[in-house]
């Protein structure tokens, strides 16, 4: 259903790279160009998020399915095409995205001054590939966006970066690639499967679907997928690239990487690894949810101790994607929603703390919280800033993280009680560790001298956390506009994952063999190759 | 008695390459090479390839060997390295490596196995090959390309070996 | 005759062999292409050998086409050969390890 | 008829948003309009409390409920939170005192804001935390559900924080602020777990709403057990707020802010928030017996305990911070004991007293330039009489002066907490020694602060001043208040009506069994009942009893601080221990600093530098290292000589044949 | 006595006009050169040129559209061999171009020799991919490997260039005596050196399977084919013959030679012996998991980018392997699809490698290339493009490539190694990366510039680019073309 008529998401997808094109007419190597460079991609990308709110106006909040479609054949032969959609799960993340992104720019207005020309089409490769991610209903065309992601990220760490950038960079790129190259094989599995079963050949994500897979293969499967997201999400013990890449990536980068890429993992869970495999999903869900909620304490806690405002909230990602994680599995309407919204919050707030720690460090070369202190003094402004965003981060009601965490809770509260008990005592914690932040940054006497005369925000500054700032109370307050809009996708993700699932259990208790599934799956992996290979050869084309 | 006359030319065969290994003057292991390729051209003839024979009497040993022996008269290099201790290497791994790889050719049927003949060398229809002209007459039609090819081939060889070989 | 064939064939394989043991043990690059040659004799003994018994003249012009080669390969090879020399005074090939790891 | 019940939360919010997005321009303009829009807003706040209430009130008791959604707060599948306002007596009750008192600090603070020299404390952020601190709690006692009862609920722990950290230039005040708002934070971990209980569990039956009618209405639907576990969690979340052990600790370090703060926040309206709350949720503890035991005792302890604390401590506002403390303890055995009015009742009365007496002290520190220790003051009385008079009345009012405000209601808890079935005469002895520790300590301040000779120094001297109008005048409406305000609630023995309890009836209703027919609470009622057929003699007597017991810790006090000042010293070398005890508050911070805050602090790094760096991530990087070694080994397979590629090339020629040899024959 | 009556075969010269083409514009520029006015001149590189796009046009003319045969089938006229024939051509014609930059610092390439030697080999490769004879297809391979000897040797005042010519050299002759020792079994087995009779024969004999000569055969024949496309452990020569050869010739070789080997190993091996399949695949899968393991964790150790490159193209050959593993018709086109890719972005990479140059000197360290990403944006943009694509990120050719042959890996069953694959092609990235964290992450230091590349070089590059870009975006056209190439083939 497309109710615009109009390519609308194709135009976002690509609008980003035609201001690439416009970039690469200005000559870069000219200081005096570094202006109109900025100006000409913030307005690009500002466009961008006026073209994008057209998704939630003209929205359907009433249907379930995919609006906006665009659906054209793009390899025939392997039944690849270009299929993009946006549906409630998707929507905001979208939206999300564009809107971080002209904040971003303006961001690093002055913060990067070194080779601005790279780094605004980095930031515009960036849009692209996040866009087309988020709405690739296609597996392969999903899995290129979100390979391409990395990219642009990894040159924004590596070039902007601090001075362990390229470690961290390198990292970044191989630790996410990693997992993504698992997850692609299964894509592939998963197509074949689909073809020797169905004899269709298709990557795309609506029909696969409705593919039976039996039991022992989806564990695979969903391994693969489970790892890829656990990656970028990331999930507790697939963490520790994250602290590095934030703490050495530039401002921007932190705040693109936090707000929208670690959305990838969470939404890849909901979109792909979680419809796709139910019953696998089903069973791991009790390793999901207790690395979830260990990743709430255990984020929490190290970020408690971390000398580094940046990887303080690295590792506050950490704890806060734990609770995006749990609450998507509560697999209930509450969690999965709130899973969402908290998704769209944490990209919000800690894309704030991010920028807001950039601001500080640009003014003063160091984000260690040992060299600060009583910075509210000196920047009244940022101060107010950085307490609505903390206040946010911690979930203070009124605010929007309050309404994700919620929510979340209340749905892992209906599955698991217990885990959701763990869950909650992350509201301790991180009210511990943000305000132990901000105590030692703003409070207290100004007694470095270097400290004394550090200049409040200034327009531009002000002017890209206000619009975070109001959001943040607006979806605080009236959480409703913003999750309406999802129920309808999110109830059908709910029924038709209980559907499958029970289905599958079906099945399962029929045969009676769940805990064959790994002598199974071995099996299967083996058994083609003594199969007539020719069978799948000479398809017509 | 063609049998003992192969058998012999086999092994005297056998014994030229091996001195061509074992000979520690390279200009003699030039030279048993030559022999080498003269009883190889004596065993195309036992097979009734008079053609073939003198061709490789007249390339190898006449062109081919004589233009090493040439070169190694220009370089000037009469006494090879110590490589060529003859029994001293023997039980190199080097060589149990090759032998390994001799008995596995054998064991998986290099000449122990039945083979798929369309005709065989008693056959009297197939004794007038052998002749030029059947050769030349497959060269001419259906060897064209590969005969063609030949001589781009040689070219290449000459060009390059020119290029390498000429001064600044 | 149609049981000397094997001979043919175990002799081929046999000068095979030999020039598979010389390349891999003697030092010298001429004799190392000498071996070289040897491995290609035997391979023309056994396509000789296959061409008579299968009655077909491809085995044969393969033999001339071997010797072709060889011939264009002892060009190029002496030429190289000669390049080293000229410029280390050396064709032992163990004395060229300036690529590796 | 209540439709602009949205106006009360809604005039502070304006207040709020002026003064934070402008407040910066506007003070720089003119100072005064900064406090004309906070102090108009709340004042316009109370004013339309005020019309609702009389409207309320010519209401029939049973029509006396109405619900106004505003409008939808959070909705997510069958779940929904309206964003909706509770007009009933609680409520109003509540409200009154809330704007009214707040109102009052408000103008208050004109004064003692005025010329603050704290250069970061800045005027507008005062206001806008003021104003927002209103909002918050207004909208916390006028929710009508519970989350939006925990949004202000969390919102006035927020405002506690901001503006116990108001003068964030001093570290301390700083980490006093953190330590509120943590504090607050463990409560509220326990109450969202009860939140979330109530919600999945009445989910289960299909009541997806948190709203009380609907929670209240099915709570007979849930099973004991569960209803005990809940009000403990809830319990546990109002410890925090309302400062009870084993959460207390941050209270006394939050008179760090400004002292309007804390008379406003942390005496006369969030602290009573837990009261508040748990007399909100009568029906769901009058189901658990063992709940209410639990709240009686712990109350108890905590009158008490903070008492024996108040007892050493020189700072002037501590000595009050602790008798909050003290007092709430008081508020919550009376809950603890099923007399949810008299516990309202004591937090009016308290909210009066209270908020009198850290004005009053405020009016003291800000004559003082800022001094706090006791030690250093003295003879006050000639040099501010306003202050002085009106203090003494509250002193009166708080210890239970017959007569005083503080009299009544404390008199009321004392009694149920006698006299009730869940009642002892355990909790009453604690709360009869809890009030003569609160008659001497609280004289032994008047008499320190007013009395005798001025310790101050010369410098200081000079400056001693009555405090300005603006402050004064809040002082004496507060003052008459402190007298007048428990004679709304005298009880029947006194030949009183307790207007308060009727007014409240409906709420805190199990007298009518309206909402509530289960048999555990029905028990209760008839405990109730029977409460009030204990005769008359014994409350009396227990009023002497009582009374008795003030006048002698008055006295004590006189005897140690007037005419023989040098018992304090001679008693504290006596028991030295005890004394230490006292004086540093139990040692009860430096028990959680090392028994929970260290080694949790220790663990963290542990997980940090060893568990996080050096396994999890040490297993990734060794995972690339090792395939570099093995890059770094391999390379060396490639040796350059040619010859040995050769050997390489036979040798996986041999393994191949050798392999169709082993397909071949084996 | 009969009398000599030649019958002419069916000489369609479709499938030799670029070879003539080729070899006529070869010879022409060995002529040219030695009438050559000016030293310095690009006339040669230039009328070389001409004549390779002569030839491709020529090509494109006759594009085939059926299977079929020619020279009493002796050469194919398919669309396989008209794939690889436009693989090998855009090879030649890119490493022309890049060669007329080159010669600026080795005036030496500037000469008739060179560049007719690059022509004869790329005649070579055209002819290997269409040869339907064994004994063409030695030929064929033997003009390939001989001009490549030489050109590998062609910095003559270079002991690095000679030592690989020599190390190219002795082993490829080593491995052609294997090679055609496989050949003489097979003839020996199905009396024919003719591939499609080859195939024939074996189909119409079932018994023949259990031949051991075929067996033994086909082992040999791997082996050699092996050697080509440097499968393990046949790899041996790649990094050294990598390193010391011409930058320029580098990348012939890592794309031609590679293109032309696998071509021939599918034209001999795939198509002929498919029925021998169930024994060969399990060596072939053991080789192909050898061969990408090893050449991608030898290559993480690697500081010459020339060096690390040819650990790559070793990597490589192991992904193209397990389309022949799996060896189904769309396997095989995925190979084409990815030898086509390959080319694009290993004559890129070496093609921006020879961009870096100094008088008679390259810089082939990684290390030389820091901080040019920026100081030379054009080139740091194509080297990172062909560097993701060498390491497999979309939207790349390298992706779409890797996409094809682990879809038909997985198809026919293979998982596991599709498995490993990935996980080597994880491996893979962070060398590749090596070179964009180089370029772009650390500082130059100004030691190492770059002249003005020439024009006809940049085209080349941006021709790589575009090539690398296009598959990896618009797939399907190259796509359906190797899939058509696939399907004719005979």
């Amino acid at each position: 259903m497309n109710q615009l008529n109009f390519p609308i998401i194709s135009f976002t997808i690509f609008f980003p790279l035609a201001g690439v094109l416009l970039l690469l007419f200005i000559r870069g190597d000219k200081e005096k160009n570094y202006d109109l460079m900025r100006k000409a991609a913030f307005v690009i990308s500002l466009f961008e998020f006026a073209v994008s709110l057209a998704f939630p106006i003209y929205f359907n909040s009433e249907t379930p399915h995919m609006q906006f479609v665009e659906h054209v054949s793009w390899v025939k032969s392997m039944g690849l095409s270009y299929f993009v959609g946006i549906d409630g799960i998707s929507l905001w993340l979208v939206v999300l995205t564009t809107f971080l992104v002209p904040l971003c720019i303006l961001c690093s207005w002055t913060y990067i001054q070194k080779y601005v020309k790279a780094f605004l089409i980095s930031m515009l490769l960036l849009e692209t590939a996040m866009v087309g991610a988020f709405v690739s209903l296609d597996l392969v065309i999903f899995y290129i966006f979100w390979e391409l992601m990395l990219i642009p990220m990894f040159l924004l760490i590596g070039v902007w970066g601090g001075p362990r950038r390229i470690y961290s960079a390198v990292k970044f790129f191989l630790y996410t690639a990693a997992g993504s190259l698992l997850m692609f094989v299964a894509i592939i599995y998963l197509y074949y499967y689909n073809y020797k079963i169905t004899g269709i050949a298709t990557f795309n994500l609506l029909e696969l679907y409705n593919l039976h897979i039996p039991i022992s293969i989806q564990f695979w499967l969903c391994m693969a997928f489970f790892i890829a997201f656990a990656i970028k999400v990331p999930m507790f013990p697939f963490h520790t690239w994250l602290p590095d890449a934030h703490v050495e990536a530039p401002a921007a980068g932190s705040v693109i990487l936090a707000a929208v890429l670690l959305k990838m993992g969470t939404y890849g869970f909901l979109r792909f690894a979680m419809p796709l495999f139910p019953y696998a999903s089903h069973q791991f869900l009790p390793i999901i949810a207790v690395l979830a909620v260990v990743g709430i304490i255990y984020a929490a806690l190290v970020a408690w101790v971390q000398p580094d405002m940046k990887s303080l909230v690295a590792y506050s990602s950490v704890s806060h994607l734990g609770y995006v994680m749990i609450g998507l599995f509560a697999l209930n309407i509450q969690g999965v929603e709130g899973g969402i919204y908290q998704m769209m919050n944490h990209g919000l707030n800690t894309g704030a703390l991010f920028i807001l720690v950039g601001i500080i460090y640009e003014r003063r070369h160091s984000r260690m919280m040992e060299d600060f202190g009583g910075i509210a003094k000196v920047m009244p402004i940022f101060a107010t800033f950085l307490m609505i965003v903390t206040l946010a981060s911690v979930a203070v009601p009124g605010t929007n993280g309050f309404v994700g965490e919620f929510m979340i809770l209340v749905g892992v509260f209906k599955t698991y009680p217990l885990f959701g008990v763990f869950a909650v005592s992350g509201m301790i914690f991180g009210a511990t560790y943000m305000l132990w932040m901000y105590q030692r940054v703003m409070f207290g006497p100004v007694d470095k001298e270097e400290n004394k005369n550090i200049p409040d925000l200034n327009l531009r500054e002000i002017a890209m956390m206000v619009p975070i700032a109001v959001l943040i109370f607006v979806m605080g307050i009236f959480p409703g506009y913003f999750m309406r809009k999802m129920d309808a996708s999110v109830s059908l993700f709910i029924n038709r994952f209980n559907k499958d699932y029970q289905m599958y259990v079906q099945e399962a208790t029929g045969k009676n063999n769940t805990n064959l599934a790994i002598t199974n799956a071995a099996l299967i992996l083996s058994q083609d190759r003594s199969a007539n290979p020719d069978e799948i050869k000479d398809r017509p084309l | 008695m063609e049998q003992a006359l192969i058998l012999i030319c086999s092994i005297i065969a056998i014994g030229t390459a091996v001195m061509v290994i074992f000979s520690r003057n390279t200009v003699h292991s030039a030279m048993w090479m030559v022999g080498n390729c003269f009883i190889i051209a004596v065993l195309f003839l036992l097979l009734k390839f008079q053609f073939i024979a003198i061709l490789q009497v007249i390339v190898y040993a006449g062109a081919i060997m004589m233009f090493i022996i040439y070169a190694i008269m220009m370089l000037n290099l009469r006494v090879s390295d110590d490589s060529a201790e003859p029994l001293k290497n023997l039980l190199n791994g080097r060589y149990l490596l090759v032998a390994l790889l001799l008995i596995g050719l054998f064991i998986i049927g290099v000449g122990f196995g039945p083979m798929a003949l369309k005709g065989s060398m008693t056959d009297p229809a197939m004794v007038k090959f052998g002749e030029v002209e059947l050769l030349a007459n497959y060269i001419f039609s259906e060897g064209l390309l590969p005969f063609e090819l030949v001589s781009i081939l040689l070219t290449a060889s000459i060009v390059g070996a020119v290029y390498l070989a000429k001064k600044n | 005759m149609a049981e000397y064939q094997n001979i043919y064939l175990i002799l081929s394989a046999i000068l095979f062999t030999i020039g598979c043991g010389g390349v891999i043990t003697r030092k010298n690059a001429i004799v190392v292409f000498l071996c070289i040659e040897i491995m290609l004799g035997a391979v023309n003994l056994a396509f000789i050998t296959f061409s008579r018994a299968n009655s077909s003249p491809e085995g044969i012009f393969m033999v001339m086409c071997v010797m072709a080669v060889a011939a264009a390969e002892a060009a190029v090879g002496l030429a190289i050969f000669v390049l080293l020399y000229r410029k280390t005074g050396s064709i032992n090939i163990d004395k060229f390890n300036l690529l590796k790891w | 008829m209540f439709d602009y019940v949205w106006l009360i939360p809604t005039l502070p919010l304006i207040g709020v948003l002026v003064n934070g997005l402008f407040g910066r321009r506007i003070e720089k303009a003119n100072k005064s309009i900064i406090h004309w829009i906070a102090c108009g807003s709340v004042g316009l706040a109370f004013f339309v409390t005020l019309i609702i209430f009389v409207q309320m009130l010519r209401l029939e008791p049973d029509k006396r409920f109405y619900d106004y959604i505003w409008f939808t707060w959070m909705e997510s599948g069958e779940f929904t939170v309206p964003m909706g306002f509770q007009i009933d007596p609680i409520s109003m009750f509540m409200c009154m005192f809330v704007t009214g008192v707040g109102f009052l600090i408000h103008i208050y603070s004109i004064g003692y804001m005025w010329h603050d020299e704290h250069d970061e404390g800045t005027y507008f952020r005062y206001f806008t935390y003021l104003n927002l601190f209103m909002l918050c709690m207004i909208t916390l006692v006028l929710a009508d559900n519970f989350l939006l009862m925990f949004l202000g609920w969390e919102g006035v722990g927020l405002c506690s924080y901001l503006l116990i950290a108001f003068w964030f230039s001093t570290k301390e005040f700083a980490i006093a602020g953190k330590k509120a708002f943590i504090t607050n934070r463990i409560g509220d971990f326990f109450f969202a777990i009860g939140m979330l209980l109530l919600i999945v569990n009445l989910g289960k039956h299909g009541i997806w709403s948190i709203k009380y009618a609907d929670v209240f209405a099915h709570v007979s639907l849930l099973s004991p057990d569960l209803i005990t576990l809940i009000c403990i969690l809830f319990f546990l979340g109002c410890t925090a707020k309302s400062a009870q052990i084993p959460l207390y600790v941050w209270l006394p370090d939050a008179m760090a802010g400004p002292t309007p703060v804390s008379a406003l926040i942390h005496a006369a309206t969030m602290v009573t928030a837990g009261v508040y709350f748990v007399a909100r949720c009568n029906i769901l503890y009058t189901m658990s017996p063992l709940a209410m035991q639990i709240v009686a005792i712990v109350g108890g302890m905590t009158a008490f305990f903070a008492a024996t604390i108040a007892l050493t401590h020189n700072d002037i506002k501590k000595v009050l911070a602790y008798s909050t403390v003290s007092q709430l303890g008081y508020m919550f055995m009376g809950l603890g004991v099923g007399a949810f009015a008299a516990g309202l009742f004591h937090v009016l009365t308290h909210s009066f007293f209270k908020a009198l007496l850290f004005m009053c002290s405020g009016c003291v520190i800000h004559a003082m330039s800022g001094e706090q220790d006791m030690r250093y003051m003295g003879g006050l009385r000639k040099k501010m009489p306003i202050t002085f008079a009106t203090m003494v009345i509250a002193t009166l009012a708080i210890i239970g002066f017959p007569g005083f405000s503080g009299f009544f209601s404390k008199d009321e808890i004392l009694w149920m907490a006698f006299s009730s079935p869940s009642g002892n005469f355990m909790l009453w002895l604690i709360g009869v020694l809890a009030a003569a520790m609160t008659a001497f300590y609280m004289f032994r301040l008047i008499f320190m602060t007013f009395f005798n000779e001025c310790r101050a120094s010369e410098e200081v001297k000079k400056h001693i001043h009555e405090a300005p109008k603006s402050m004064t005048v809040p002082l004496i409406i507060l003052a008459f208040l402190s007298v007048v305000g428990g004679y709304i609630g005298i009880p029947k023995a006194l030949g009183g009506s307790n207007l308060v309890e009727h007014f409240l009836e409906p709420v805190i209703g199990f007298g009518k069994g309206k909402l509530f027919q289960d048999a555990t609470g029905t028990a209760i009622m008839h405990g109730a009942e029977t409460a009030g057929h204990h005769s008359h003699t014994m409350e009396y007597l227990l009023m002497i009893i009582t009374t008795l017991i003030v006048f002698g810790g008055i006295f004590t006090a006189y005897m140690m601080y007037m005419k023989n000042r040098s018992i304090p010293e001679k008693l504290a070398q006596k028991v030295p221990l005890l004394y230490r005890l006292m004086l540093n508050k139990w040692y009860i911070d430096e028990l959680y600093e090392w028994n929970v805050i260290k080694p949790l602090h220790t663990f963290s790094i542990f997980l940090w530098k060893i568990t996080d760096t050096m396994i999890i991530d040490g297993l990734v990087n060794k995972t690339a290292q090792f395939f570099m070694w093995c890059g770094s080994m391999l390379r060396h397979i490639q040796t350059g000589y040619v010859q040995r590629y050769a050997v390489t090339f036979v040798a996986g020629t041999v393994a191949i044949v050798m392999y169709y040899v082993f397909l071949l024959y084996i | 006595m009969e009398t000599l009556d030649f019958i002419l075969p069916a000489m369609s010269m479709q499938a030799v006009w670029p070879q003539i083409i080729l070899v006529t514009t070869a010879l022409f520029v060995l002529l040219a050169d030695v009438f050559k006015r000016k030293e310095k001149t690009a006339s040669t590189g230039f009328i070389s040129l001409a004549g390779s796009i002569i030839a491709l046009g020529c090509l494109i003319m006759t594009w085939p559209t059926s299977g079929g045969s020619s020279f009493s089938g002796m050469a194919f006229t398919d669309g396989f061999s008209f794939f690889i024939t436009l693989t090998v051509l855009l090879i030649l014609i890119m490493t022309i171009m890049i060669s007329i930059n080159y010669q600026k610092f080795f005036s030496r390439i500037n000469c008739g020799e060179y560049y007719s030697l690059l022509m004869f080999a790329s005649c070579g490769m055209i002819l290997m991919a269409a040869a339907g004879n064994l004994i063409l297809l030695f030929v064929a391979l033997e003009t390939m490997s001989v001009s490549i000897y030489v050109l590998a040797a062609f910095h003559k005042d270079q002991l690095r260039s000679i030592e690989s010519a020599l190390k190219y050299f002795l082993l490829g002759a080593f491995a052609s005596g294997f090679l055609l020792y496989g050949f003489a079994l097979i003839y020996g087995a199905t009396g024919t050196l003719d591939i499609v009779k080859i195939g024939k024969f074996i189909s119409s004999h079932p018994h023949i399977l259990h031949s051991k000569l075929l067996i033994a055969g086909l082992v040999m024949m791997t082996v050699g084919f092996g050697f080509k496309v440097s499968m393990v452990p046949f790899h041996m020569w790649t990094p050294d013959v990598y390193e010391g050869a011409p930058t320029v010739i580098t990348g012939f070789m890592a794309t031609g030679v590679k293109a032309a080997a696998f071509a021939a190993l599918i034209r001999v091996i795939l198509v002929p012996l498919i029925s021998l399949k169930g024994d060969w695949t399990s060596i072939m899968w053991i080789a192909a998991l050898l061969t990408m393991t090893v050449g991608n964790v030898v290559a993480l150790a690697q500081e010459n980018v020339k060096r690390m490159l040819a650990y790559s193209s070793i990597a490589h050959a192991g992904y193209i392997l397990i389309g022949f593993v799996a060896g189904t018709g769309l396997a095989q086109a995925g190979m084409l699809f990815y030898l086509m890719a390959y080319a694009f972005m290993n004559i890129g990479a070496f093609g921006v490698v020879a961009l870096l140059g100094k008088e008679e000197g390259e810089y082939n360290k990684i290390s030389d290339f820091a901080g040019l990403g920026f100081k030379y944006p054009m080139m740091g943009v194509g080297m990172a493009i062909f560097m993701f694509s060498l390491a497999g990120i979309p939207p790349t050719g390298g992706f779409m490539g890797k996409f094809y042959i682990f879809t038909e890996g997985i198809k026919a069953g293979y998982v596991w190694l599709v498995i490993f694959a990935a996980i080597n092609s994880i491996i893979s990235i962070y060398y590749y990366l090596r070179v964009v964290v180089v370029m772009y992450f650390h500082s130059s230091e100004g030691l190492v510039t770059m002249p003005r590349p020439s024009r006809t070089t940049v085209l080349a590059l941006a021709i790589a680019c575009w090539g690398v870009i296009l598959m990896g975006i618009f797939p399907s056209y190259f796509w359906s073309l190797a899939t058509n190439c696939i399907f004719t083939l005979v």
